[in-house]
């Protein structure tokens, strides 16, 4: 993938990630951050990668460690955010 | 796996991320948008195994063990943990997070050796530099909220000078592995960017630690971007930033709600001075709202009760509560207002106002018949009422409203005080209802504040 | 050309059928204002207000050789006979009632306009005095209503206990009904109304009040009258609301219909059932009375301790904002018979019976009684 | 013990000390309670209501064999004199203005306990007559001068002209006071008010009025109560009012100052300068007048047109609701003084002076005046 | 020029079209969005001469020539029209270029000859059918807008099977150019899709055109990013994508505003059955706008004078008209209540209602006193009001009210009128005010549609 | 450029797309397609580029047409938007 084409998907991620948040309201900024930070949990699928092609001791070790530690960030987070979300439950249909 | 298929199967987890945090961002869809994302993320995770790509598969079934590790771990955690406690959580898992894309950038690093190109080098330096600083200043963040540590402020002498120091020693560290490589250099400033992270958020307030958490999550977004720009990961490209851009949004509008300034709160571990520290109140902890707080309290409340008092009166905010009221009626919430006898400073002063605003006879109860009903209720909301909602006629023998009857509103699920400080009322004596844990306090002139509420409740 | 006002002879009337404010209007329309000194004394407009108006005020006759005579109420049948001929009275003169003088206007070559006869059609709504005394009535209804009763009207909730809100009921909601149920409702009683025909249900909810819906046929009549009842409807009628009456704290009658004695709403069986302590204000006392046993300008307690307020002229009551809303109609009505020519005022005042306001309100003309051409 | 309620004496007093509604309240805590045949005729509670609710209705006199006697206003010396060694009285009693009585209670051993004298706090709210009472006052001092006014309070645009609202000047807002404002803005009067404590302009703006802000400083005494004025600060309030008071066409004045007569707001020559059909309503008429000329319940008019409604017994117009405020005063306070023994109460009324509110409102005890331990 | 810059400054033309359109939609900062949007289209076609992949330049000389002559035909164009004929307009820029992306791919199609790949060949034909047909259907819209034909839907026996038939011709050929190539099939697809374009808009009614203008404008954003496919332009790409999903978007909700089926507007054309052609109603038109327009009109005006009448009274609105003139006041607008004195069924009857919501009397004003202010007063909005506004009280003898003063709202800058219906009012007759060309209205119930103008207000 | 980059920024575009107008009030309706017809104008780039690679006059004449056509979209897309918002003029800054 070209350089120009990577600053390209960035730049429109920028406005993606910009438009997509800005009409939150005040309850949901915990929430949200919490979402937020589960998603870059997403770290776990590079550490996969690096950790699937390490031979060195040292860069298993390493990118083992990644691998558990991304793994609670996502999970963790997308469970603890949920939790969060709980009082919404139910009464989000009403009208 | 087909590479076509594959790719495709990564922007569709993007898309699912873009959904996932467009879902957060409403009431009404934030649960379905964390599922969305999770769901998303778990497909990544799947087919990150048979990634077209990576020819080598060395430690499978260690990652595998790793990543069941890393589930006994986290959901545990997530599921135990109190309400209360989950923002350090939330901070917590951002650290490890941030750790986490500073190793992978640390490994590929070792892994490309002199192959790396200078653009893989450069995102890598600041992959491990924001990755270990949004590492050790989460742990900071945990450790203050959880009160493991002080939550004020800490610094000391000549303090900002070190952490600019450190800031500059991270940045020249920096350009020495961009200018020579290696690893050595590379675990300099691994090293004095957790040390960095550390100082960074040791003068942060208490009150300001969300913001910060807020902040270093975006940071850990960018980082992730940064090593799928390395790993020429799309996935984690997209994912990256739209954390970073949408945490940088979150982080600003944070910082509004609060009243806080951005600057100030980041730059704070620059310019705090040491003296700044013995200066931080001793006053009692109160929780205070947005007007969108408020109203979601109201919307997502079967039944709430409003307490009007004398600032009711003054701030002429009697069409305003109607309509509010009439607002939360429509949305089906049961509404009853609690007069107290002495509300106000005349006999019937309450009636008076809410008769001209129109509110049906029947909406207004006596203290003595809505008294039992507060357990039922789930919001009660005080429009400039004080002393008629004082516990300390009960509990406090001697004070000037001892034995008055009060409205029991400690009964109800949540209690909002719309006033404009913490000044008394008319007996001049404090109330410590404004102090209890169910309670959020909306500080301004109560019709401003009510005219809010009803706009954030119309917008959800 | 001269207009007169004389000092009201009936008694009890306080109002006076100019002000000081509007004669302006008619020396600009190249009138001449005569007023009798004192006129206005009772509804709070003294002689100096008026002499500052540019009128001229004067002790003694005023009418017998003025070319217009304006009053409240009819001039009596002397009155009539010493007026010159050709001479035009503008008052409220009832074809039923006032016969006597109706009949002397015509022997006398007077030509005697009937503000009760203006038609009830857009244009003629600023001359429309029935309305605009029935307005000071029906704000009088329910003034008087809570000065009477013993209760508060309004609910308050106090450390002594809470006070309920009075109920108060309103039957006949034409102008003076709907003024009496917004006066109430200002009061903070719970207001409910009835009235017969149709559009009134709307006009009522209009006012915030509750309308009483009856299982009866709406009665609806011309230019927005009602028509009389039958006496099996009115039996009907009188049953249905009982219960309503009952728990009354007060009762505002306000029914007419135009030409016919005031219809019986209330019996004293009713009242005997209301509660004691309930007032009721028959603004149709003068009329015949919609409440059985009213009698107008008197206050009557009943043996169950109803308190029965008869109306008697009501709008009198309120004499200095009745006089001024009276005048404007008067003038109203004369500016519609004033012509100038190139735009100088001729100070002339001629009906013209072509105009259908001054054909319908004009009884007499010409030394005889006319029928409207309208009605022809 | 028994509790009695004699018919009220007093020439015009229609209030009564108990409500039938009440009664159950004190035969709950053993009371007995006996009240005088035809006691609550005029304030709309007959006999019979009484004896449904519990009480037993006596003709004659029922107070001499009483433990308690309640009453609205103070027992004349020879009730004092007839009643047991030991009773209780409870009513309104001045220690300025019933001295009589107060020496005759003390003399025939009577504890007597005054309303006037129950302290402005909190928990004695309920039992605040002069508050539930001033309230009756100010709700009816609007509406009687709405009644005696010649105009509109509301402003109303009709075809026949536009009505102007009235202006209504308050002075005085305490209870009373801001009662009035209350129903004079319900009325559409446009309303503005003045009083010397600091504290009032919040709570004039707080009831949707203009404060009249002088260029004087504030006169606050205890208990929310005002200080009297001196004399040269007196003549300069009324000097910075009279303004206002030219230009209104109500007045109504309710200030008062604990203890004191009622300060002297406005002057003649200030009526003189009013409009004509202008209406003053002096609620301290009784105590002294707020205007100079005022009569308790005499209407006066003024060479230039000016009425002056001086109140009397103003409570007592709306006998039926300040009744029953009044009657719930009475048994709270009276409750403060039962006692039950393991949940079974014990029917004794025993005064206990270690209480602030029964010591503050005790003037006579055991054979002697007394004075309050919080004053000694 | 170096071409990282040039493709950085193509970059940042992508994101000013971006920031165009977010301007666009805020009423704040549309003209500044349009002006940012122009600013990076000249950038683009001032860059594009100094781009550095395309060596070969036979004849910038008449590209310039032909832009000027572009420049002399379009602005003057766009600058005389007048503001009525402003939607045709838009629909002739549209088809022309939709238009030029067809020109466009064909000729980079006869460029590349065999040497276009599949997904060059079916991007050349997706541009040159839809540009097609957004050219030729834009030519008809433009055509029924500027009445140079009739504006009903033109429907014949039979029409709905040719159309279908020309579809399936236009797709046919479609695969025919992608599975043999050559220049002639692709010449009949521009034909055929030439036709279906003309096809497709013919049924379209007078009302439901702006959809279907919006509609085609989607379309050839969409032919614009394939273009750039084929021409490997990033910022074709980018912009063509925005102006097609926006323009999606931007049709749905004009559909919805105007209260029509997208699929019934789009598909008629299959559907339509030539009767429907007459049954088109014959009624006077009038003019009626959603909430938001009147939010607008409100928000923009220095001067606004609310008419109350009857229909305030029924549905109560009184507390909700003033809230929306308190917050009017709070934007700088001077307001003020014309009342006449036979509004309602009362005398006063206005009064008593807005003395209710604590109007205060001030801003009441009678009739004689507010008529002569109604040409300095941008916009009256009338609440409820019919006979009091109605000009045949002037204009009509003979009719029920003639010769009733009434208050002189034609005078103002524009008439609002909140009602339910083209009902009459009390005196049963018509008011030709409401279809006078300055006036909008909001049908629904007085106190409905004012809660909503407020709540827009709030949004502006 | 690669499809996989080409079919990202596509997507991404389609969400910046749909984002940011999706606030957009009534009003401004039809300013706003105004604005985005002008927009695609910019096909004006693309018609620059194929004429002025042109050789043959067939080539070159529908290039240069296209070029005439793209420009009058452009700008007076451009001049017709600017026009309708001048009723937003000057007002724009008044809270
Ligand atoms: N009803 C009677 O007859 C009567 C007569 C005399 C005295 N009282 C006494 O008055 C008191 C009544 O109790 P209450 O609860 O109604 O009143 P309160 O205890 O005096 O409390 C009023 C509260 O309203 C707030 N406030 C004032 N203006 C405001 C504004 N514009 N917007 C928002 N908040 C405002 C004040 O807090 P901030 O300053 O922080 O905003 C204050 O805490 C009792 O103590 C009663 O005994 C009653
Ligand atoms: N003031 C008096 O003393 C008095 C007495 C008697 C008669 N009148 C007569 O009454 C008329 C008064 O004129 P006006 O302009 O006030 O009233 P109007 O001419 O009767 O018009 C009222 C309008 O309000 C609309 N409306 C009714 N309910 C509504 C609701 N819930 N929401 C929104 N709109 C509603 C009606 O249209 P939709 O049905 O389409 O909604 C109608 O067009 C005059 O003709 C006058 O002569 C006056
Ligand atoms: N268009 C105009 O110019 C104009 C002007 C003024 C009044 N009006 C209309 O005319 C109507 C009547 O006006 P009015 O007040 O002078 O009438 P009114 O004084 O003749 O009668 C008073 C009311 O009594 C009612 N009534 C009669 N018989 C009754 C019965 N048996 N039971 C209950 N109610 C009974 C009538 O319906 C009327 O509403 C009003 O509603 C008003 O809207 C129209
Ligand atoms: N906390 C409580 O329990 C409680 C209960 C009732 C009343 N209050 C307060 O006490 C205050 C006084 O009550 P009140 O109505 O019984 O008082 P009051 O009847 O003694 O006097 C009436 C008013 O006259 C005013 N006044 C006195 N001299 C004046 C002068 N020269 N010019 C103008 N005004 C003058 C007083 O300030 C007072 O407001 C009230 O404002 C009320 O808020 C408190």
């Amino acid at each position: 993938m070209t350089t120009m084409a990577i600053l390209t998907i960035f730049v429109l991620s920028v406005f993606v990630g910009f438009e997509v948040v800005s009409k939150v309201s005040t309850t949901l900024h915990t929430p949200l951050m919490s979402g937020a930070n589960a998603i870059h949990g997403i770290i776990l699928v590079g550490a996969i990668l690096v950790a699937d092609k390490s031979t060195s001791t040292l860069e298993t070790t390493l990118a083992i460690a990644a691998v558990v530690l991304a793994t609670i960030n996502m999970v963790g987070g997308f469970v603890v955010t949920d939790r969060m979300l709980e009082m919404f439950k139910g009464k989000g249909g009403k009208k | 796996m087909n590479s076509n298929l594959y790719a495709l199967l990564g922007l569709g987890v993007a898309v699912s991320f873009v959904m996932a945090l467009k879902g957060l961002s409403a009431p009404k869809t934030a649960r379905r948008g964390n599922l969305i994302g999770a769901f998303g993320a778990t497909v990544a995770t799947i087919i990150v195994f048979f990634d077209p790509t990576s020819v080598e598969h060395h430690n499978t079934l260690l990652i595998l063990a790793a990543i069941l590790f890393g589930l006994l771990v986290g959901v545990p955690a997530a599921r135990k943990i109190q309400m209360t406690q989950m923002p350090q959580l939330v901070a917590l898992f951002n650290g490890v997070g941030g750790g986490a894309a500073a190793l992978v950038a640390i490994v590929e690093y070792l892994n490309l050796g002199d192959s790396a190109s200078i653009g893989e080098v450069i995102a890598t330096v600041f992959t491990v530099l924001v990755g270990s600083v949004s590492f050790s200043g989460s742990i900071i963040t945990f450790l203050k909220l959880q009160e493991l540590m002080t939550t004020r402020p800490v610094v000391f002498p000549g303090g900002r000078f070190i952490i600019a120091g450190t800031l500059a020693g991270s940045l020249a560290t920096s350009g020495w592995v961009i200018a020579s490589g290696g690893t050595t250099p590379l675990l300099v400033l691994a090293g004095l960017s957790l040390l960095f992270g550390v100082l960074f958020v040791l003068p942060v307030g208490g009150a300001d630690v969300p913001i910060v958490i807020s902040l270093l999550n975006a940071f850990t977004g960018l980082t992730v971007a940064a090593s799928g720009y390395v790993l020429q990961s799309t996935l984690l490209i997209v994912a990256g930033t739209l954390v970073g851009a949408s945490g940088t949004i979150l982080t600003r509008k944070m910082a509004e709600a609060m009243g806080r300034s951005l600057f100030g709160t980041l730059f704070g571990a620059f310019t705090a001075k040491p003296q700044a520290a013995t200066q931080a109140g001793e006053a009692r902890p109160v929780k205070s709202g947005s007007p969108e707080d408020v109203a979601i309290l109201l919307n997502y409340a079967s039944r709430v009760v409003i307490v009007p008092g004398f600032g009711l009166a003054v701030a002429q905010a009697q069409h305003t509560v109607r309509e509010l009221a009439d607002l939360l009626a429509a949305k089906g919430v049961e509404v009853a207002y609690g007069i107290h006898p002495v509300a106000g400073r005349m006999p019937g002063h309450m009636n008076v106002l809410l008769a001209e605003a129109n509110v049906p006879y029947e909406q207004l109860v006596e203290m003595e018949e809505i008294n039992p009903t507060f357990p039922q209720t789930d919001v009660v909301l005080i429009v400039g009422a004080n002393d008629v909602v004082n516990p300390a006629a009960k509990t406090t023998p001697g004070c000037p409203i001892y034995g008055m009857p009060i409205l029991d509103v400690a009964g109800a699920g949540n209690v909002i005080f719309l006033k404009r400080s913490m000044r008394p009322g008319f007996a001049g004596i404090e109330n410590d209802l404004l102090y209890d844990a169910k309670t959020t306090l909306l500080f301004g002139d109560a019709k401003d504040s009510l005219t809010k509420v009803v706009s954030a409740l119309k917008g959800l | 050309m001269r207009i007169a006002v004389a000092k009201e002879i009936r008694p009890g009337e306080a109002r006076v059928a100019l002000v000081p404010d509007i004669i302006s209007k008619l020396t600009k329309a190249g009138l001449e204002v005569v007023i009798e000194s004192g006129a206005g004394t009772a509804s709070g407009f003294p002689d100096s207000e008026f002499t500052t108006a540019g009128a001229l005020v004067k002790t003694g006759n005023v009418i017998s050789d003025a070319d217009v005579v304006a009053s409240v109420t009819a001039l009596t049948a002397e009155q009539m006979k010493s007026l010159k001929k050709g001479a035009l009275t503008i008052s409220f003169l009832s074809p039923t009632t006032s016969v006597e003088s109706i009949e002397a206007a015509a022997s006398a070559g007077v030509t005697a306009l009937s503000l009760e006869l203006v038609p009830r059609i857009s244009r003629a709504q600023s001359m429309d005095a029935l309305t605009s005394q029935a307005l000071c009535a029906g704000y009088r209804a329910s003034l008087v209503a809570a000065e009477l009763s013993p209760r508060f009207f309004p609910l308050l909730m106090t450390a002594a206990g809470t006070v309920t809100p009075a109920q108060v009921v309103i039957l006949g909601a034409g102008v003076a009904g709907l003024q009496a149920i917004a006066t109430a409702k200002r009061l903070g009683a719970v207001v409910s109304a009835y009235d017969v025909r149709p559009s009134s249900a709307d006009e009522v909810k209009s006012m915030g009040a509750k309308f009483i819906t009856l299982e009866l046929e709406a009665l609806e009549g011309t230019g927005g009258y009602a028509r009389e009842m039958t006496e099996e409807r009115a039996a009907k009628q009188r049953e249905l609301l009982t219960p309503y009456l009952a728990a009354a704290d007060v009762v505002i009658t306000t029914a007419a219909v135009p030409g016919r004695p005031a219809p019986r709403l209330i019996t004293g069986e009713m009242v005997s059932a209301m509660k004691s302590g309930a007032v009721i204000v028959d603004l149709a006392a003068e009329t015949g009375g919609n409440v059985e046993g009213s009698k107008p300008g008197e206050t009557i307690t009943t043996s169950n301790g109803v308190l029965i307020w008869g109306g008697k002229d009501v709008p009198s009551q309120l004499p200095y904002h009745a006089s001024m809303l009276f005048s404007r109609n008067v003038v109203n009505l004369l500016l519609l018979m004033t012509k100038s020519i190139d735009g100088k005022p001729t100070g002339d005042v001629i009906p013209d019976f072509s105009d259908e306001i001054i054909d319908a309100a004009t009884l007499t003309h010409g030394g005889a009684r006319r029928t409207p051409e309208g009605k022809k």
